[in-house]
C-alpha cells in the first residue's frame, strides 16, 4: 500500500517508461477494460450524482445549487468542524504511527504480528459498536468535544496507516540503511531525517491520503456522536433539499481530489527536484 | 576486467598511502541465550593489512565484524584501535568504513551524495564534499555514473559506490561484510581485484568476512579461519591452504580427497608408494588417519590393467578434473587439460602422489549424502 | 495483508516457535506493553458496553437485556438480512476478485498498478457520496432490492480482498509454480486446483473474514439504503431501549468473532492434516 | 562431497540407461517488439548429451530453453524431439523435466507429494507413486526429507528435490535453467557434481542454461556459446578453450590478457619470443591483432634488471596468479603456488610462453573501466 497513492494517480493511468515494448499493445487494450469496468462501478454513481445536483426542482440544468452552497444553514460550521477533524486526526496519527513503526521494525522485527494483529481490529471490530462502547467509556469533558470524534478517527485510520508505513519500511532494509548511516558518523536525528523519513515519503504521503480520505467521508460515528460533519450535513440538509445536498457531497468529492492530487503533486516535484540537484 | 589499466586519479590525498590503525581483538565473547556467538575470539590486525575472516555460516564471523563496527554489544573482551579502548565508543565514532552485504546506498539520493553522507555528518562544506565525493568515484571507476541513483545502479556497480562511501571518511578501519556475496560470478571476480588494489594502493587496515574459501584465500593478506566463535587458525593464505594446524582447518580450506592410510615412522603407503607426512600435519593417532589428498598432489597414468578408473570428468581450463575410484573411495585428481584429454571417462588408470609429502589428519567420521 | 488472521490469532499472542531465543525476555514484555495499549483502545469500550448491557435500568446487574433480544421487534429480520447480505456479498467478492488477481498477476503483472489504483477507491470516495450517487443510478427494480447494498459492499470490499489476494499472490512466485505443474502434466484446473489455491489459503481466509466483518459491521450505507440490517436495528433500537441495544451490539461483535475464530482454526486443522499426511 | 560414495538405489528402472530423446532447434526466430531475443538459433542435441547454453545475460539462452519446454510462442523455426515437430504441443504434454533457477517446489506439498506431482497428472496410483518418488528421493540422497516441507528444508535441498521430481515422470528431456545460480559457493558444486553424475547414469538428453562459464565448462558435453539470439560456438569444452572460432568467444570463455601483436608467417613475436600462431585463430587483420594469453600458457622468472614487474597476487590453492604489468598492459600469469612463493609483489619479472602456440584475435576497442 505504501507507493499507492503516487504510483496511481501518475504512474499507473500513464504508461511507465520501463515498459517491455512487448507488453505494450496487449496491455494497453486490458487497461483499458479494466478502467472501463472500474468506471461503470464508480464515473456512473458519480455522473449520476453530478447530473442531479445540476438540475433544479424542474428537471432543468442550472448552477443554483452549487451557488447556494456557502449560504446554506450549518454548512459553514460542518466544513470547518470536518477540516479541523481531519488535521488534529492526522496529526494524531503520524505523531503516533511513525515513530512506533520504525521503533518496532529496527528493534523489534517479531513484534510486527502483534502490530499486524492490534492494527486490524478496527476493521473487525463493527463500528457501531465501537462508537457506542467510546461513548459510554469516555470521560464527559472528552464526551462533550467533537475531538472525541478524532480519537476514534485515529483508530480508524490505523489498519490503513500501519500498512502504508510498514509496507513502506519493509521496501526499505532499514536496518542496514540506519547502519550505514552510523557506521558513516550519522547521529539519530539525522540517520530518521535525512535517511528514513525522506524514503518513506510515499508510505507517508499514502497514510496521509488515506487519512484525510477517511475523515472527510466517515459518517456513521459522527453522527451517532452527535456532530453535524460535512457527512452528516449533507445527510441531513437531503430532507430539506436534495439537489443542494448532492451538489454539496460532488463539491466534497472534489475537493477531496484536489486535496490529494495537491498532496501528490508535492511528491513527485519534490522527488523530481531531488532528482535534479546534485547535492542538497 | 580491463579496470587495471585505470589511471590513479591524479588527485589530492587519496592515492598516497595512509598509515592504517593496528586493531585488537581479544577474548571477545557475545552470548545470544544458550548460544556463543563469540567464545573467547581473538585476532590482531597490523596496520594496513588485510585480514579475511573465513568460516561456515554461524561461526561467528559477522558477530566479530560488527563487534568492530560498534553494531553489537560485547559480553566479555577488548577492542583496541591504535592501542585504544573502543568498546564504549559509538559506531558513529569509531571511524570505521562499512560496506554491507546487501545494497546500502540511501535510495533517495545519488551516487554522489551517497558518497558525501558521511563528509555531510562531519560537517565538511559543500563545496569540498563535492569534490572529495568525486575523487573518490574517479577511484571505484563510476566518475560517469555521479548523479545517477542506486536503483538505476546495478549490483555491481551499487557496491562500488558503497565502497566509495566508506573510504570518503578517510576511515581508520575498512569493514567489508560478504560485499560480493550478492553479485554474479563475473562481477565478483572483477570487484574482488579492484577492492584488493585500492586496498593496498590506500594501505588502510581492513577486516573482510566471507564464506567463500576462494575469495579469502585470493584477496587477504592473512585469513583468519573461523568455528564455533573461535579463532581456529589465521595464516597467510598458502600456509592455511599447505599446513592447516586443526582438523577443521584441514577440512574446511580447498577440495581434498580423504584416504584411509596408516602411519609409520613419518611415513605412509599410498597407491604401492611410501610417502613423507608433511610435517606439522595435525592429530596422527594410532587408530585411524587419513592423508588428505590435494588434487593438484596427485597424478594419474593410463593403465588397462589396473583396478581404479575414472568415474567423473570434468574440464576447469588449464587443468580437467578427474575422480578416481580407488577400492570404493573416490580421489579426485588434477591434470593439465592436454594430458586429460588422452584418458577416456571409464579408463583403467594407476594414480600416484607428485607431491613432496603428505597432510595426514585424523579420520572423520563418513559424512551422510545430504550435502547440506 | 494476506495471512493476517491465521497469523494474528494464533501465532502472533503464542510464542511463535521459531523466535531466537534471545529475543524472548524483551520481545514477552514489549508484547505485553503493546497489548496494554491495544487493550486501553478497545478493551476499555467493550467492556463499557459489556457491563451497561447488564446492568437494568435501575442500575443493577441483570441479564434481562440479553434474555430479551430474539422476541423484540425486528431482531430477527435485521439479523437474516445481515446474514444472507454477508453470504452474497462474499460469493460474489470471491468469484469475481480471486481469478482476477491471479490472471493479472500471471499474464499482465504490470496492470497490477491499475488494479491498486481501482481497488484503492471505495477508501478514497467519501460513503455518503458513493451511496447517494449509487441510489439515484441504480435501476428502480435494484434499488427495491436488499442486494443493491451487497454489490455496494463488494466494492468496500475491494481494498481489504485485493489486496489480501495481492499479498498471497506476491509471496508465491506464481509463474514459477504455474511452469512447474504444467511442465510436469498439469492441466489448467488441476494447477488452479491443487497449485494456486492451496498456496492462497491464508489470503483467501483473510479475506473473507475482512468481508464478513465489514458487511456485518456496516451502518452508513445500510441506513441510507433504507434497510434494517443488524447495524442499523441496534442503532434505531438505541431509543427504544438503549440497554437490550448495546447487549446486541455486544452479542454481535462475540458472533463475528467467533466466526473468525471458527473460520481461522477450520485453517489451522486444515494444515496440520495436510502436514500429517503423505500423499493426499 | 561424499555423494560420490552414493550406492545406487538398488531398485528398477532408475539406474537402467534409458535412450535420451534427440533434440532439434532450427532456425528458432522470437521477438519482442523491436528485440530479437532469438534470432535464427540453431541447436542439434545428441540423444544423452548434456548440452549447455552459455552466454551473457540477455543473449536469448534461457528464451531458447522456454521454447524447447514450450513456455514461450514462437516467430519462425522448428522445435523437433525425435524427429516429430512439437511447436504445436502444449507444454503440458512435451514430457520434459524442468528445473527452475528460483525454488519452484509447490509449498503446500511437502517433499515426497512434490516428486509425485508429476506421476499424479499421469494418473499412477497412489502406492505406485509413492514407491516412485521415494526411489527418486533417494537417488538424490534425500530419503530421510520426505516428509518435509520445502520451507523446511535449504536451498540446495530444495534445488535437489525439485531435480528429482523433474526425473519422476522419465521426461524425454531434462531443462536446468540456471538451476545453481541460488545456492553458496560449496553446495553449487556439490550439486554440480550430482547433477552430472545423475545425468550420466540415467543417460538423459539435458539442455542446461547458465551464464557461468566455469559451471558450463566443467559439467556439460558440449557447450554453445549464444550471444544476440545465434549461436556463436557449439563445441566441446576443451575445443571452445582453446580453439574459439568468433571473436565472441574468444573474449567470453576463460580469462585472457590481451597483448597487442603484429603476425608474421604465422608467428608473432611476445616477449621477445617467436610463437607460432595457434591453427584456427580468427580474423587476422592487418591493421591490428591482440595475442590472447590464458594465465596459464604463460611464466616468468625473476630477474632485477627485467622492466615488467608484479603488480598483483592473488592465491588461488595449487596456483598462485600474478599480474605482470608489461609496458603499461597488465598480464595474468599462472605459476605453481610453491614456485611463485618465492616471487614478491613489486618484484621485477621475465615473462615468456609456455604454450606451443597462441591464439590471435582482432584488436578489441578498448573497453570502460566500468566492469559491468
Amino acid at each position: 500500500m505504501a507507493s499507492l497513492v503516487p504510483d496511481i494517480v501518475v504512474d499507473a493511468l500513464m504508461d511507465g517508461g520501463d515498459l517491455p515494448t512487448r507488453r505494450r499493445p496487449r496491455l494497453r487494450v486490458w487497461r483499458l477494460v479494466v478502467l472501463l469496468i472500474a468506471g461503470a462501478y464508480f464515473l456512473i454513481p458519480i455522473y449520476a450524482g453530478l447530473r442531479f445536483s445540476l438540475e433544479n426542482d424542474a428537471g432543468h440544468l442550472s448552477l443554483y445549487a452549487v451557488k447556494v452552497i456557502p449560504s446554506e444553514p450549518g454548512f459553514t460550521q460542518a466544513f470547518w468542524l470536518s477540516m479541523r477533524l481531519a488535521i488534529v486526526t492526522l496529526a494524531i496519527t503520524l505523531v503516533l504511527m511513525v515513530p512506533t513503526s520504525v521503533y518496532v521494525h529496527l528493534k523489534f522485527p517479531r513484534l510486527r504480528r502483534v502490530m499486524d494483529f492490534v492494527t486490524i481490529l478496527p476493521i473487525v471490530i463493527p463500528p457501531i459498536v465501537l462508537i457506542l462502547g467510546v461513548l459510554r467509556a469516555a470521560p464527559l469533558w472528552l464526551r462533550a468535544s467533537p475531538y472525541l470524534l478524532s480519537l476514534v478517527y485515529v483508530i480508524l485510520s490505523m489498519p490503513f496507516v500501519y500498512r502504508s508505513l510498514d509496507a513502506g519500511l519493509s521496501a526499505l532494509d532499514l536496518k542496514t540503511l540506519v547502519e550505514a548511516s552510523r557506521s558513516l558518523g550519522g547521529n539519530w536525528f539525522n540517520t530518521l531525517w535525512r535517511v528514513v523519513v525522506p524514503n518513506l515519503r510515499s508510505a507517508l504521503l499514502s497514510a496521509t491520503v488515506l487519512t484525510l480520505a477517511l475523515v472527510l467521508g466517515e459518517f456513521t460515528m459522527a453522527s451517532l456522536d452527535l456532530w453535524t460533519t460535512l457527512p452528516v450535513w449533507i445527510y441531513q440538509f437531503q430532507q430539506v433539499d436534495a439537489h443542494v445536498s448532492t451538489a454539496v457531497s460532488m463539491v466534497s468529492l472534489l475537493g477531496t481530489w484536489l486535496l490529494i492530487t495537491f498532496i501528490v503533486s508535492l511528491d513527485r516535484s519534490q522527488s523530481r527536484r531531488n532528482r535534479r540537484k546534485t547535492d542538497s | 576486467m580491463t579496470e587495471l589499466h585505470d589511471a590513479a586519479p591524479t588527485v589530492s590525498s587519496l592515492t598516497r598511502p595512509t598509515t592504517g590503525a593496528r586493531v585488537n581483538l581479544e577474548g571477545l565473547v557475545r552470548t545470544y541465550g544458550l548460544t556463543r556467538a563469540l567464545d573467547g575470539f581473538t585476532l590482531a590486525v597490523e596496520p594496513g593489512e588485510f585480514v579475511a575472516l573465513l568460516g561456515p555460516s554461524g561461526c561467528g564471523k559477522t558477530t566479530a565484524l560488527r563487534v568492530l563496527a560498534g553494531f553489537e554489544r560485547l559480553d566479555r573482551g577488548r577492542v583496541t584501535v591504535d592501542g585504544v579502548d573502543v568498546v564504549k565508543v559509538s559506531a558513529q565514532h569509531r571511524d570505521m568504513g562499512m560496506v554491507f552485504q546487501s545494497y546500502s546506498l540511501f535510495p533517495n539520493m545519488n551516487a554522489l551524495n551517497n558518497v558525501a553522507f558521511g563528509l555531510r555528518m562531519r560537517h565538511q562544506r559543500a563545496l569540498q564534499r563535492r569534490q572529495k565525493a568525486g575523487e573518490l568515484l574517479e577511484l571505484v571507476g563510476l566518475s560517469d555514473q555521479a548523479t545517477k541513483y542506486p536503483h538505476q545502479m546495478s549490483g555491481g556497480q551499487q557496491q562500488r559506490v558503497a565502497l566509495a562511501r566508506a573510504l570518503a571518511i578517510e576511515p581508520r578501519v575498512l569493514l567489508l561484510d560478504e560485499p560480493l556475496s550478492a553479485l554474479d560470478a563475473k562481477v565478483r571476480g572483477e570487484l574482488r581485484d579492484q577492492i584488493r588494489q585500492l586496498q593496498q594502493r590506500l594501505a588502510i587496515t581492513t577486516v573482510f568476512v566471507t564464506h567463500d574459501q576462494e575469495e579469502a584465500l585470493s584477496m587477504a593478506d592473512r585469513v583468519c579461519v573461523m568455528s564455533n566463535g573461535r579463532a581456529e587458525q589465521t595464516a597467510t593464505p598458502a600456509v592455511l591452504y599447505s599446513r592447516p594446524t586443526t582438523p577443521f582447518v584441514a577440512e574446511f580450506v580447498g577440495v581434498s580427497s580423504r584416504v584411509p592410510v596408516t602411519p609409520l615412522d613419518g611415513e605412509v603407503e599410498l597407491f604401492g608408494q611410501r610417502c613423507r607426512v608433511r610435517s606439522g600435519s595435525v592429530g596422527v593417532t594410532v587408530d585411524g588417519v587419513d592423508a588428505l589428498l590435494r588434487p593438484e598432489d596427485l597424478t594419474v597414468t593410463a593403465d588397462p590393467s589396473a583396478l581404479p578408473f575414472v568415474t567423473h570428468k570434468s574440464f576447469l581450463g588449464a587443468t580437467t578434473r578427474l575422480v578416481v575410484q580407488v577400492d570404493e573411495v573416490p580421489i579426485r585428481v588434477d591434470l593439465r587439460s592436454d594430458v586429460a584429454a588422452d584418458i577416456e571417462l571409464g579408463a583403467r588408470v594407476r594414480p600416484a602422489v607428485v607431491a613432496r609429502d603428505v597432510l595426514v589428519a585424523p579420520r572423520a567420521p563418513r559424512r551422510e549424502s545430504t550435502t547440506d
